[in-house]
């Protein structure tokens, strides 16, 4: 312990070694790198933009933009083309409402299951087990809806059912983004402070009374982000529709028949054997866009449900 | 003012329940509770029943055909002969380093954006912009890796390379990491920060030190969605230039390659039922690697789990 | 709701056109035997045999560590709450046993209710925050009219008055602490164990505090843990004094007796040493 | 990486890592040609399997050559052909005006070489025991664009058929089938009702036409082949498909598949050509292992004639084969009584 | 860091063979001017001046809420961390404004160093919940006599010295609190702001910690919330007394002055009140 005179004052004497120069220098350089990492969202977005813009403009000086979003008909590839976005948004629509509407309640349920109810044990290889199903590949999804959930349904409860239809690709759809939801809302919910489900139990509150009532609300900004993620996959989601659905273009809220999705047709476009620069190619440029949009504003709209209704702790 | 409690008095010992103001109705919030705890267990089980059938019915038509052979060899016109080693090889390149990119990259922008970034238009627009990209589809993201990283960086990128291909999955699934790291981040309590700002740290000695431990957890799970999501992906490596059949393998970044679900997605849309036996395999062999993959990001989340 | 009388006037009070409830309520006792309690391998407190009378406070003193929250908590089964924590032995309520096979912890801590160390406010809003455990266990009364009075009870009343909705978290530590009084108060359970409820309050809140606890004990049982020796002496009518004598044993309850003996002429020497503050 | 193969695969692999670590910086100019030892093949995922099994015989021979085959299909293909990034294209149409342009634009010149031939089957239910063969005409009543929502039942094609729900499948309209089919049924290409179901993948068709007993579909002939058990094919203008019937061009629905090789690459990169000729030397096996129809033994020889000659440009239509010129005529003859 | 000696007679002075400081050196003082501080649009304190004297501690006492936490937050910029909370005015350490643009507020909080109302320890070691600022802060001597002597001084040693690889969670709130206290101390701030370091505390405890500020006066500035009237007696140099007038105004530094003034003859009949227990 061999020391100097004691430390005082303010810098850089005794055992006391504050490179505050470094320091500051050293956060200053480290700001910028994260500042940086951020932008390449805004980049990657700019990219995207730029990518879409140029074609979807062209597309427009063909397509009158009225008939494209007012149209009830979609035969982009046909010899007489017709541009109803509103069917293949329609086929959007459908699949990921019925996704959503297996995964979120079962995601969120599994993810109590998991902070609030498992055991430590049972939750350690639950989780992963469950993150599994987001990567089976997508195809294999697409072939499980085709060959096993449509039978199955068509022989039991369902017989009207199109052996392509939204509900099966949708369900099957629901089940890849389980693991999403669960996983992401598991860990927000895990993360409310125990203090705060004590808090509940002392006032005599049963456990569901705490995870539902208590610590779900605080994990609610969590729980949202999961959902978004989730939302988003779906909507993004290509091979399972393409497989399953039908990539049949037609305006129906009946989930048992054949719908096309934005994505189905993108892929199917950008993955044929059309010529790049024809009218055709340029309409995944215009659909590409309108789903960007879409999104935009389910993403503004949630965002703007979240800032009001998050809980601190 | 007047409540219920007067008229309803009844002496105060006995049963606890039911006296006075409190309907303290216990016998059916405890068939509640049991019908949740039910609930809540089915719900986890769904999943995974699904994950098992589908599993049995990959494993059942993908076990046989798998052997060492399957794995060390170059794919082949004849399906008895095909095996899966450059798309293999591919698919480790591809994942690691995308894995290397985006997990750094994701975790920098949540910490800038969470911990750094004054709260203004210009942060939310990039927040909600996050989530949006999210929702792109990969297809899209295909495009703009061609656009970018194959034609206009093609001197750097070497082309239809492996770097290319990595750099459009990372952007790809850039958005999970975020969004996941953020929302861990998020649940942190102010006083952590606080405490730490009290002795005179840095806002990025205390990131360190006590933040990205804590939100280390979320960060994996993001981490593990997203590698999930990546090497599953077929659509954009196909138009970013990824081969559907290679005579060598991958040995470098700049090579060109193929990837397991590219390879898969080729034998699944072959007429021979041979080849769909192959693609069974193939799936194995990607589940295989996903969860090798995945197992240390698993490792590490359960190491830093806390219960606050 | 209207008519907001003087602080202390209406505490309690405030029930004037019901017919009033009998002003002392037999409430039931609790008893421990042999209890200890554990955190995975460690012994936080062992042995603690203890009767706690009804309609009485009993107060619980010692040095810091030795184990006063471990054993509260161990009360209405809120230990097992931590992971890796358990108690052995006997806690009984009126002659149950709150720790047997067939008896359910959220039955047990609806009629034994707690105020915590660290004040620990849901992230709801204040009304929510004093509303919410009433809800929860059925209450069918007037809910403002319940939130104003455990606000009073605990008064929190006129500093909050206005900010009803704001989030229990934007308060003062010492406001903080009273919202959660208000809360336990506002389920009305039949025990009311409290965790050092005065530490972050000033003189004067305390002081209504205490008048709250002296009210609370014509009709039920209350236990509170302090360090503050006059308080103990000034409400208690039991004093347990919680101690370790050497390094790394469990805590153990040295002495309990009646505050006045505890304070005068306790029997052993360490708790004189202690009260006296001649300790260490 | 992981994996590794055995002592020899590991030998192997090594000397391939010098190689390409001396050529990767040449291999980066965009030359059109490439650079000996380096082949890339984008296109067509219809012709994939037979140029896989061309480039998987050649590098058994030539291990040092370094082959890439791509199936993004024929569109990206030419796109990236083009534009100097590949020596060959896959392609299961012919090469397009506006595609043309872009190759002249960037001076790259090319030779059309047909490889190979697919008959379009015609397949319903095993469960359908009415029908049995279909004529091009009421193909075209069926699959025209006024047929859309209103033939609905089988009876309204031939009347001897059940008044039955008729479901149909058929290739999304991004495929060369789909243009094939279109044009050959209704004279133009793209012309197609529209409510059918549809996907790109014919394995799915498969099981849409195999689990429907009201289904009509069509896809690649192979595709039917490897399922005859759970479809049925329909004759067409009561030719049955065969691989002999496609083969000669009696079967009305069968087409052409392509590649087209880079001139400049011929020339410029040894490999190319050497992997070209290999090609076609033993084009017949590679056909057949990818489940299509060989050419004709007089299609062959033109085919060889073609790269041979360096024949550039694509061919008039009718010139690639004599079936396609044939049953085209027979279309127009067909709309000329109408 | 081998022979542990009586609890209070190593305080502070095992660094015998050190050339023994300066008994009393000249530490900052601080000084406020026009302080008022806001949670968004509410305005918490307002137009505090204050000058807090080198080498003296000065107590700070008020009712609950009347914006203690607020004020002493405010004076290394701690106030600023809360979502949309502000200060408007000036705060000097010494005559440099802490405020100023061009201040680094990581240097501020280093030198003016604080104990906050709940204790919060990291989700780490005893010991490294201890060692962490040092480190950081570019300590070079030896840690783990650092270490042992933080913890000796806030009278936790004896407590924790064999479980130092524990979690700081995993202890009793008022070892936590000293916890805490530890930590500040060990990274030698110039300046220490304490609020309510002794609430959870017993007064065995309670005693050390003061024994502890007494001694750190002779080096440094001490400030201290407290509710303990006694405590601001027995231990402060200077006390402000901070207080609402009406429901819903802002806090105030209602009078400021020397402890014995403050005690025996205030100047406003607010303060006489409130120290003699006469208030509410
Ligand atoms: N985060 C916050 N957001 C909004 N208002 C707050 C917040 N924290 C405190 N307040 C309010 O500011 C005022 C002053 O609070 P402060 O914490 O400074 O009081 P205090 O004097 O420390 O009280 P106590 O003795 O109870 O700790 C109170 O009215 C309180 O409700
Ligand atoms: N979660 C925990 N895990 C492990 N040990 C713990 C935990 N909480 C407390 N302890 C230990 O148990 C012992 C008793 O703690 P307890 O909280 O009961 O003390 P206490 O008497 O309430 O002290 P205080 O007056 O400081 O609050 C202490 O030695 C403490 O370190
Ligand atoms: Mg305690
Ligand atoms: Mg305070």
């Amino acid at each position: 312990m061999a020391v100097n005179a004691e430390q005082r004052g303010p810098s850089g004497e005794g055992m006391w070694q504050r490179e505050s120069r470094a320091r500051h220098f050293r956060e200053r350089a480290i700001k910028i790198v994260l500042a940086a990492c951020a932008y390449v969202s805004v980049l990657t977005t700019f990219g995207i933009v730029f990518v879409l813009l140029f074609e979807t403009v062209n597309f427009f000086r063909e397509v009158s933009i009225v008939e494209f979003f007012t149209s009830t008909t979609w035969s982009a590839a046909f010899a007489n083309p017709q541009f109803g976005i509103l069917v293949l948004a329609s086929g959007t629509l459908l699949t990921t409402l019925i996704a959503i509407a297996v995964a979120l309640p079962v995601g969120l349920l599994a993810a109590i299951f998991l902070s609030e109810y498992a055991s430590p044990g049972l939750r350690r290889w639950l989780k992963p087990a469950l993150e599994i199903l987001a990567g089976v590949p997508t195809i294999v999804y697409g072939y499980f809806a085709l060959t096993f959930v449509t039978p199955l349904l068509r022989e039991t409860i369902l017989p009207s059912m199109t052996i392509f239809n939204a509900l099966s690709a949708g369900l099957v759809m629901g089940v890849m983004i389980i693991p999403t939801i669960a996983s992401v809302s598991e860990d927000a919910i895990h993360a409310v402070p125990r203090s705060l489900r004590e808090g509940a139990y002392a006032l005599g509150a049963t456990k569901r009374e705490t995870a539902t009532r208590i610590v779900l609300p605080a994990a609610l900004s969590g729980i949202v982000a999961a959902t978004i993620l989730g939302i988003s996959r779906a909507v993004g989601e290509t091979m399972i529709v393409a497989v399953a659905a039908g990539n049949l273009a037609q305006l129906t809220a009946n989930p048992l028949e054949s719908v096309q999705t934005m994505t189905a047709f993108i892929v199917q476009v950008a993955s044929g054997d059309t010529p790049t620069g024809s009218l055709t190619y340029n309409t995944i440029f215009a659909v590409g866009s309108t789903l960007f949009v879409m999104t935009l504003i389910l993403n503004i709209v949630s965002y703007v449900f979240v800032r009001r209704f998050r809980e601190a702790y | 003012m007047a409540t219920k409690s007067g008229a309803q008095k009844n002496a105060r010992k006995g049963e606890p329940e039911g006296e006075g103001v409190f309907k303290t109705s216990v016998s059916a919030r405890h068939a509640l509770d049991r019908v949740f705890s039910v609930l809540v267990f089915v719900a986890a089980m769904i999943g995974l029943v699904v994950l098992a059938v589908l599993l049995v019915d990959i494993a059942r038509d993908g076990l046989p055909r798998l052997s060492w052979a399957f794995i060390t060899s170059f794919p082949s016109v004849i399906p008895q002969n095909s095996g899966i080693y450059p798309a293999l090889l591919g698919s480790l390149w591809l994942l690691g380093l995308t894995a290397i990119l985006s997990v750094p990259l994701g975790i920098g922008a949540a910490v800038y954006l969470e911990e750094y970034a004054p709260d203004n238009w210009l942060t939310r627009l990039i927040e909600v912009n996050i989530s949006n990209l999210a929702g792109v589809p990969s297809i899209i993201y295909g495009l703009l890796g061609l656009g970018i990283f194959v034609n206009l960086l093609g001197g750097i990128t070497g082309g239809q390379s492996i770097v290319s291909g990595a750099l459009t999955l990372s952007l790809l699934i850039l958005p999970v990491i975020i969004i996941a790291t953020r929302e861990a981040l998020r649940t942190i309590p102010g006083a952590v920060r606080e405490g730490g700002y009290a002795l005179g740290a840095t806002r990025w000695e205390v990131i360190r030190s006590h933040l990205l431990p804590m939100a280390l957890p979320g960060a994996l799970t993001g981490t593990i969605l997203a590698l999930s999501r990546a090497i599953g992906e077929t659509a954009p490596l196909i138009v970013v230039g990824a081969a559907t059949y290679i005579t060598f393998a991958p040995d470098s970044p700049l090579s060109s390659y193929s990837a397991l679900p590219i390879q898969i997605y080729s034998w699944v849309s072959q007429p021979q039922p041979a080849f769909q036996l192959a693609a069974a395999a193939g799936i194995v062999v990607l589940m295989v690697v996903l969860l090798l993959t995945n197992s240390v990001a698993i490792w590490l989340r359960n190491k830093y789990q806390r219960r606050g | 709701m209207s008519e907001v009388s003087g602080e202390r006037s209406g505490i309690g009070r405030d029930q004037g056109d019901q017919p009033s409830p009998a002003p002392k309520t037999e409430a039931l006792g609790m008893k421990t035997e042999n209890l200890s309690a554990f955190y995975g391998a460690f012994k936080a407190v062992t042995d603690v045999d203890m009767e706690i009378r009804p309609n009485k406070v009993t107060a619980l003193i010692g040095p810091s560590g030795c184990g006063k929250s471990t054993f509260i908590r161990c009360l209405n089964r809120m230990h097992e709450v931590v992971p890796n924590a358990y108690a052995e032995g006997c806690v009984k309520l009126g002659d149950r046993d709150i720790y047997a096979r067939d008896t359910d912890p959220v039955t047990v801590r609806r009629r034994i209710g707690m105020v915590f160390q660290k004040p620990n406010p849901f992230s709801k809003s204040i009304y929510e925050n004093v509303a919410w455990g009433a809800r929860i266990n059925g209450y069918r009364g007037d809910m403002d009219e319940l939130v104003e009075r455990s606000l009073k009870r605990a008064a929190l009343w006129d500093e909050v008055k206005d900010k009803l909705k704001k989030s229990g978290f934007d308060l003062s530590g010492g406001q903080q602490q009273r919202l959660v009084i208000a809360r336990t108060l506002a389920v009305e359970p039949e025990v009311i164990l409290m965790d050092e409820p005065a530490s972050a309050l000033d003189p004067v809140s305390t002081q209504k505090i205490e008048d709250t606890m002296a009210e609370l004990k014509e009709r039920y049982t209350v236990v509170i843990v302090t360090h503050n020796m006059q308080q103990a002496a000034r409400i208690s009518d039991y004093t347990g004094f919680f101690y370790i004598e050497h390094m790394n044993d469990p805590g153990r309850l040295w002495e309990f007796d009646e505050t006045d003996k505890i304070f005068s002429s306790p029997n052993r020497k360490e708790t004189e040493d202690y009260v006296t503050g001649r300790f260490g | 990486g992981g994996g590794g193969g055995g002592e020899e695969e590991k030998k192997k692999e090594d000397e391939k890592k010098e190689d390409t670590g001396k050529e990767k910086t040449e291999a980066k100019e965009k030359a059109s040609g490439g650079s000996p030892g380096q082949i890339a093949v984008e296109g067509s995922s219809t012709v994939l399997p037979i140029t896989q099994g061309a480039a998987e015989a050649f590098n058994q021979q030539n291990p040092d050559v370094q082959i890439t085959v791509g199936g993004a299909g024929t569109g990206d293909g030419f796109e990236a052909f083009c534009s100097g990034d590949t020596q060959i294209s896959d392609a299961s149409r012919p090469i397009k005006d506006e595609e043309v342009q872009a190759c002249q634009e960037n001076g790259i010149e090319f030779v059309e070489i047909p490889v190979a031939l697919d008959g379009l089957t015609v397949v319903v239910n095993p469960q359908n025991d009415f029908a049995e063969n279909i004529t091009l005409d009421q193909l075209r009543t069926l699959w025209e664009p006024a047929a859309e929502g209103q033939i609905t039942t089988w009876n309204q094609v031939n009347s001897e058929w059940p008044e039955e729900q008729i479901n149909l499948y058929g290739p999304g309209t991004e495929s060369g089938t789909f243009d094939f089919f279109t044009e050959r049924v209704n004279g133009e290409e793209g012309e197609s009702r529209t409510d059918y179901q549809a996907s790109e993948d014919d394995n799915v068709l498969v099981q849409g036409v195999s689990g429907d007993p009201n289904a009509l579909g069509y896809f690649g002939f192979g595709y039917f082949e490897q399922n005859q058990q759970r479809l049925k094919a329909l004759a067409v203008d009561t030719v049955a498909p065969s691989t002999e019937t496609i083969q000669s061009g009696e079967y009305p629905l069968s087409r052409p598949l392509f590649i087209y090789v880079s001139t400049q690459a011929l020339e410029e990169n040894s490999s190319v050509e050497e992997f070209v000729n290999f090609y076609l030397e033993n084009l017949n096996q590679f056909v057949e292992q990818a489940q299509y129809v060989p050419l004709s033994d007089q299609g062959l020889q033109e085919a060889r004639e073609r790269l041979n000659n360096r024949t550039t440009g694509t061919a008039p239509e009718d010139a690639v084969g004599g079936e396609k010129g044939k049953a085209e005529e027979e279309t127009k003859a067909k709309e000329e009584t109408k």
